[in-house]
């Protein structure tokens, strides 16, 4: 019995050993990039997908160029089940290891570093999620939220729905409905959608799925099929995307009539099998593999065996998301390194890159990447770009895209976010004035 | 409570001279569903006396322990206790009132200590207020003092001192019976209810325990009312002796007037009715 | 051969009542809270004391009051993370409304709101018992996180539907917000935590604790001693409460500095109340011993592999985590049902007769 | 007086406007109320049998479907996955006997409840390193189980049932069938109520009690894994879906523990009560009322019933 008490205590001395040892010296020619993902929990059938494209691509970078710069990257990442506290704990652990950058993947993470950033000196790259008001680059000089707002997106929505009926002012007496997650995240655009309908005239009809019954969403589904609205919007994460398909398809509504946010995956389509034919979501990026450095990633980082993807699912439209949030990570490296002049940079270097992240057709195409997403600008002052987005249609078997690029409603949409911003460094009395200079004036 | 200073419990009950009636049962009956487990049964109980209730299995002495401690409300019939008629009442109201009691099966505090659980037998009698209780410090630290003062002597007496820090659901069963006599004593009643106290012990348990009910009855002057088995012991212990039997009374009187009782020596017996 | 109570008697009952009242005990818990307040924000870095110990202290907290009601009093919540939530938001309420008292005070205050919501939703606990209360407090924990999600007013109508921690300060230290340093932040928590644990201690060896153990031992005994059960009850549930609700607060404002509404979701009640049994139902030790088992020890699985160098996906470590945790629960219950406290009690006793035990 | 209105008489207005919503609520109700009292059903069993509060029902749910579709990803053909699944049951079974319940017989109630918590997190890890933690699709058609919906008109409206649905309600109505007979007329059924009435009783007549529980636990995995796919096939394989698994708990506080007829009852009432609750009177309060409802109609049952709709009346003896 006084072993296993030996026992017991000597594991404990080597446990707790460990959680020091967090702390470790960083070698010096290396550039620290964390990666918070979640590949287990509720919501990692949207998680996996985006983990292995961030992942790829920047092991890419490292296979084919050794780097950054000439500078390796060091990929590390960080397990959150897509738990906010279990982000802040990632957060904990790997500041110590000075992260050039961080991408929480999860609004509620999100929400707790953004007042850190400035303190620790690490950007926060939440890339389209987090806090809308935080694409004004005043107030939140070290968060980015590029390419869009959730309010871009949903007014993009409502854009593309008034083209179809020839206008948006014909919405008048239609009935939009929202299904949508009921946290922070579907919550987020409803105050938008309450002043549009009411400039407009249409009938906003609400349809929360709390967050504990996303597999079970009959009675939103039947309010649906009793208000027959003549659109749906449809803001979900994880599990509620497959299950709401499959709650269209069961009702029969129209799905040309159904418009999701930009989360849904290929996988959440196709489990409602070939019914789910003509959905429609919003996207900012290509689908697909065709461009020369997913060819790379497949060459370098997924033949060889680096990569826990599967090969088919490369080019899928979460992996090429995760892909996109990765590009951006690594522009602002390159760019922090340009304006600098050092090879390893640090977070303050790389928020200034951030804020000149400046993808030209012609840099997309200098990449590999050509024609993968629309130009990309961003500024002190913008941090999101505000960019428009296409539809596009599952056809059964792939996303396709159907539209040009649709704007958003960027005259209603930047009030909200101003005043969001302002609202914001008011409640949280004291919230600094930027400070930080700016490397390319607007 | 002033009796817990220098002497305490010794002067309860000393002044009131034995003979009035304390507690008044009139034509009680409690039914469960269709069962009936009491039928309209009448007895009294003096105070400082010694009163026996007796019966076969299934007589209902336990369920008449219960109606008289307000743990069953009788469908029909009165108790008077002390002067007061009462209608229904909540068990811990006559506790308040005054009343303690043992149970047949020892219904002990099992995760706790003796002295707690004697300790426990003090909670009315102890009132210091939350945010005292909090600190453990001024009022509610003395009131413990006090108390456990009082409770080391019921210690003292029952001759329980060796086991006072030990978890009483590791107790032997006789230890047990004991310990539960002190917490209710702990509660100074006027009127103890001992359900089978001696049930399973051996027979130095057994003259230990009478030892104990009668100092109790003579040194505090409690009024004791008891359910045994042992016809022998009831009939040395008790003042007055009430007989159930079917749940209805078949006798009532003094040792010896019960003891030459037809009915009763029919009912022990078992002559066929 | 150290550990020995011989020779130290008690010539008084003060004495004897204490809360340790072994020399030795008294020692090693003046040695642990001297660790606990100097060493540690002295020598640990910002991980251990920002990521480990304050949510540590937060979740021991909420773990002494559940044990309170569940261990203590014999009635099983699974509401606690429900609970929680309302101090968070009443304290988001109060310090925002009234932002020049301490936050502190609004901290300790806040717990008398979860107090109140406690206690409603432990009126049913007079008539249900066992399992089955558990789930009416199941009903308090999905209608309370329904309340912070719906309730726009809980939030001060912010647009992300969360809660964010404002600077305050305590004597010219930032103590929440960003510029509070870990390091005060861990010494406020400990305090509050310290003192809580205190006064959970006085109230379970006293008057109030025999109640509470009264009735989880034998309630119908406890009634005929004159115990009135309703009351009794609520009381454990309005001082659980506290606990939770002074947890809660903690948690948003000390640790996570915002916080959404799915924080306080039905896992952390399941965590909470593992921390309970895994320590020691009745057992405020072992509500500490509990919550390191049950929030530490994945931590330290998680970086484990890591520190030793092995490069492990933290996917597969999350999973072979859970599966470590899964059965050192089962583990521990088989050899020791009576939770880590008892094993404690076990080795001090063995350590009392140690090195000869006959 | 409009909050009266719209409380008690417009949603009964709207039952009578829409007669076709109403029984499409209805069914939609039935058909989650038959879900959740599989699970009930699970726990009822086991709770019978070893006394044990099985929180880990839910997660043998996910755990079961999740090995069926793993298996057949890997490509296993369909049915004989279906029979390997039943197989990983029973071995897990066995397991739980040997592993958990053997060694903690005899231990208070909360402590087993905490084992299956152990449990829990023991399934969850392995079921996630073993399959991944991506949600997977059902493999409906491979079981030859119907898709599609059979919709006819009614009372000015249509209502429309997902053939699916229906087949989910006949699979579990054969089931508690067939469990019905098999605990009536089967040896080991009467050993086993015979456990479920006393365990010492059932020993000492020369009942294995091991047996008994591997064969309760092994026939709650089947439950589990028959309500796994059909779960499975309304939404898809997740782990999110534990979360529905809660739903069990307000249906066993109806049904009471040990009641079988009481778990289906329960679980019926609580998947109507909650679907009429939700399309009826959620959008008074802004909806998602689903979330907490079922435990609050549990809770009021309680306050009426403590022993739940089909316990015995609890009679308190000192």
């Amino acid at each position: 019995m006084f072993k296993t008490y030996q026992a017991i205590a000597l594991s404990a001395v080597i446990a707790s050993a460990s959680i020091f040892a967090i702390e470790r010296a960083q070698a010096q020619d290396e550039i620290y990039v964390p990666l918070f993902t979640y590949r287990t929990g509720p919501f990692s059938g949207s998680g996996i997908p985006i983990a292995n494209g961030l992942h790829d691509y920047l092991a890419m970078l490292n296979e084919r160029d050794g780097g950054i710069g000439g500078v390796r990257l060091r990929i590390e990442e960080c397990e959150t089940s897509y738990d906010a506290k279990k982000g802040v704990e990632c957060y904990e652990a790997v500041k110590a290891k000075k992260p050039v950058i961080v991408n929480p993947w999860s609004t509620g993470t999100t929400l707790s570093l953004i007042p850190r950033a400035s303190v620790d000196k690490v950007p926060v790259l939440s890339m389209a999620y987090g806090l809308s008001a935080s694409a004004d680059g005043e107030t939140f000089p070290w968060i980015f939220n590029p390419p869009n707002t959730y309010w871009d997106g949903m007014s993009s929505i409502l854009n593309y729905i008034g083209e179809q009926e020839g206008g948006l002012e014909n919405l008048k007496d239609k009935k939009i409905g929202y299904v949508y997650l009921d946290a922070g995240f579907g919550k987020e655009p409803i105050p938008l959608l309450e002043s549009l309908s009411k400039e407009i005239g249409f009938d906003l009809k609400l349809y929360p799925v709390p967050a504990d019954n996303m597999q079970n969403q009959s009675s939103q589904w039947l309010s649906i099929r009793r208000d027959k609205p003549d659109y749906v919007v449809l803001f979900g994460w994880g599990a509620l995307n497959p299950t709401a398909i499959k709650e269209a398809v069961k009702i029969n509504y129209p799905r040309d009539k159904l418009i999701s946010i930009w989360w849904p995956g290929e996988d959440d389509v196709r489990s409602a099998g070939p019914q789910a034919k003509g959905i429609k979501a919003l996207n900012w990026h290509a689908v697909g593999a065709d461009f020369p450095a997913i060819e790379d990633i497949r060459k370098h980082v997924v033949d060889a065996g680096k990569s826990k993807t599967d090969k088919a699912k490369v080019g899928e439209v979460l992996y090429n998301r995760g892909l996109y949030n990765s590009l951006l990570i690594a522009e602002a490296i390159a760019n922090a390194q340009k304006i600098t002049g050092k090879k390893v940079v640090d977070g303050e270097d790389v928020r200034r890159g951030l804020e000149s992240i400046d993808l030209t057709p012609e840099r997309l195409k200098e990449l590999g990447l050509e024609g993968f997403a629309e130009p990309l600008k961003l500024t002190c002052k913008d941090h999101n770009g505000h960019k428009a987005t296409f539809v596009q249609e599952w056809d059964g078997d792939k996303w396709v895209r159907i539209t040009d690029p649709i704007d958003p409603l960027r005259d209603r949409v930047k009030p909200l976010l101003e005043s969001a911003a302002k609202e914001y460094a008011e409640k949280n009395s004291g919230w600094p004035k930027r400070t930080e200079a700016c490397d390319s004036p607007a | 409570m002033g009796s817990t200073g220098g002497a305490p419990g010794i002067a309860r009950g000393s002044n009131q001279h034995k003979g009035d009636v304390l507690l008044g049962v009139e034509n009680v009956s409690l039914r469960f569903g269709g069962v009936k487990a009491i039928t309209d049964v009448s007895f009294d109980i003096r105070k400082g006396e010694i009163r026996a209730i007796i019966g076969p299995n299934g007589a209902g002495k336990t369920s008449m322990l219960n109606v008289i401690n307000g743990f069953y409300n009788p469908q029909e019939g009165r108790i008077t206790f002390r002067g007061k008629t009462r209608a229904r009442m909540r068990p811990s109201v006559a506790a308040a009132q005054g009343i303690a009691r043992t149970f047949q099966n020892v219904a002990l505090f099992k995760g706790m200590s003796t002295l707690d659980n004697i300790m426990t037998g003090r909670t009315l009698k102890m009132h210091s207020g939350f945010f005292w209780q909090l600190l453990r410090h001024g009022p509610a630290l003395r009131e413990e003092i006090e108390h456990r003062r009082f409770v080391e002597e019921i210690i003292d007496f029952l001759e329980i001192e060796a086991i006072r820090k030990t978890p009483v659901g590791r107790l032997p069963y006789g230890l047990q019976k004991r310990v539960e006599l002190g917490r209710a004593l702990a509660m100074e009643p006027e009127l103890l209810l001992l359900d089978e106290p001696m049930a399973g012990m051996n027979l130095e348990e057994k003259e230990d325990m009478c030892r104990f009910i009668l100092d109790v009855n003579n040194q505090f002057g409690t009024t004791i009312a008891l359910i045994e088995h042992d016809i022998g012991v009831v009939m040395d212990l008790s003042d007055r002796i009430v007989v159930l039997e079917y749940g209805r009374k078949i006798a009532d009187g003094s040792p010896d007037e019960v003891k030459n009782n037809q009915k009763v020596i029919d009912a022990y017996l078992g002559v066929a009715h | 051969m150290f550990y020995r109570e011989a020779g130290q008697f008690k010539t008084n009952y003060a004495d004897d009542m204490a809360i340790f009242p072994i020399l030795q005990d008294k020692i090693g818990v003046a040695v642990i809270i001297a660790i606990a307040f100097i060493a540690v924000p002295l020598f640990g870095n910002s991980f251990f004391i920002s990521a480990v110990m304050i949510p540590f202290l937060v979740y021991a907290l909420a773990t002494v009051g559940l044990n309170l009601l569940t261990g203590y009093t014999g009635l099983l919540s699974l509401g606690t993370a429900g609970f929680m939530g309302v101090g968070a938001f009443a304290c988001y309420k109060l310090t925002t409304a009234f932002p020049g008292v301490n936050i502190i005070v609004w901290i300790l205050i806040s717990g008398f709101f979860s107090a109140a919501v406690g206690v409603f939703f432990g009126l049913p606990s007079l008539r249900i018992k066992g399992f089955y209360l558990a789930v009416t407090t199941l009903a308090a924990q999905f209608f309370l996180q329904w309340c912070f999600v719906r309730i726009p007013w809980l939030t001060n109508n912010n647009v992300s539907g969360a809660i964010e921690v404002p600077t305050r300060t305590l004597f010219g230290f930032a103590i929440t917000g960003p510029n509070a340093l870990p390091e005060v932040r861990y010494l406020v928590v400990l305090s509050i935590v310290t003192v809580m644990t205190l006064a959970a201690a006085h109230l379970v060896h006293g008057r109030i604790g025999r109640m509470w153990m009264a009735v989880r031992d034998m309630d119908i005994a406890a009634e005929l001693m004159g115990i009135k059960l309703l009351q009794t009850k609520l009381l454990s549930f309005a001082v659980s409460s506290f606990y939770a609700g002074v947890a809660g607060a903690l948690m948003v404002f000390l640790y996570l500095g915002s916080a959404e509404p799915d924080v306080f979701s039905i896992h952390i009640s399941f965590l909470i109340l593992f921390m309970v049994i895994i320590g020691g139902l009745g057992s405020l030790i072992g509500s500490f011993m509990g919550a390191a088992f049950i929030y530490i020890l994945p931590i330290v699985l998680r970086y484990l592999p890591e520190s030793l160098g092995f490069s492990v996906s933290p996917a597969t470590v999350e999973h072979v985590n859970h599966m470590v945790i899964g059965a050192l629960i089962i583990f521990f219950l088989i050899v020791e049902p009576h939770g880590l406290a008892r094993l404690w009690q076990t080795a001090k006793q063995k350590l009392r007769t140690w090195p000869f035990p006959y | 007086m409009d909050i009266l209105y719209s409380i008690f008489i417009d949603p009964f207005v709207q039952m009578v406007d829409a007669p076709d919503l109403l029984i499409q609520t209805l069914w939609e109700g039935l058909v989650s109320g038959v879900l959740y009292a599989l699970i009930a059903l699970g726990f009822v069993l086991i709770f019978k049998a070893s006394g044990v509060f099985n929180f880990a029902q839910g997660i043998m749910v996910v755990f079961a479907a999740l090995t069926l579709v793993g298996l057949f990803e890997i490509g296993v053909p369909a049915l004989l996955a279906l029979v390997l699944t039943v197989g990983v049951m029973y071995v897990l079974a066995v397991g739980v006997e040997r592993v958990m319940l053997r060694p903690l017989v005899n231990q208070p109630d909360i402590i087993l409840f905490m084992a299956t918590f152990g449990l829990t997190y023991f399934l969850i890890g392995l079921g996630e390193l073993v399959f991944g933690g991506n949600p997977k699709s059902m493999i409906t058609q491979e079981l030859y189980l119907p898709t599609g919906s059979v919709d006819f008109e009614l009372l000015g409206g249509f209502v429309s049932l997902q053939k699916l649905d229906i087949a989910a309600a006949l699979i579990a109505s054969i089931m508690v069938a067939g469990l019905a007979v098999f605990f009536q007329k089967t040896r080991i059924g009467r050993a086993l109520r015979a456990v479920a009435d006393s365990h010492k009783a059932a020993l000492s007549v020369g009942i294995s009690l091991n047996q008994i529980w591997v064969i309760v636990w092994f026939t709650a995995g089947v439950v589990a894994l028959t309500t796994g796919i059909m779960w499975g096939a309304r939404s898809d394989v997740s782990f999110a879906l534990q979360i529905v698994g809660l739903k069990a708990l307000p249906v066993l506080i109806l049904g009471g523990f040990t009641s079988v007829p009481g778990a289906i009852v329960g679980g019926l009432i609580i998947g109507v009560g909650e679907k009429l609750g939700e399309f009826y009177w959620g959008p008074l309060v802004g909806g998602g009322i689903e979330s907490w409802l079922a435990y609050f109609i549990a809770l009021v049952f309680l306050l009426f019933r403590p022993q739940g709709l089909f316990g015995d009346k609890i009679i308190e003896r000192i």
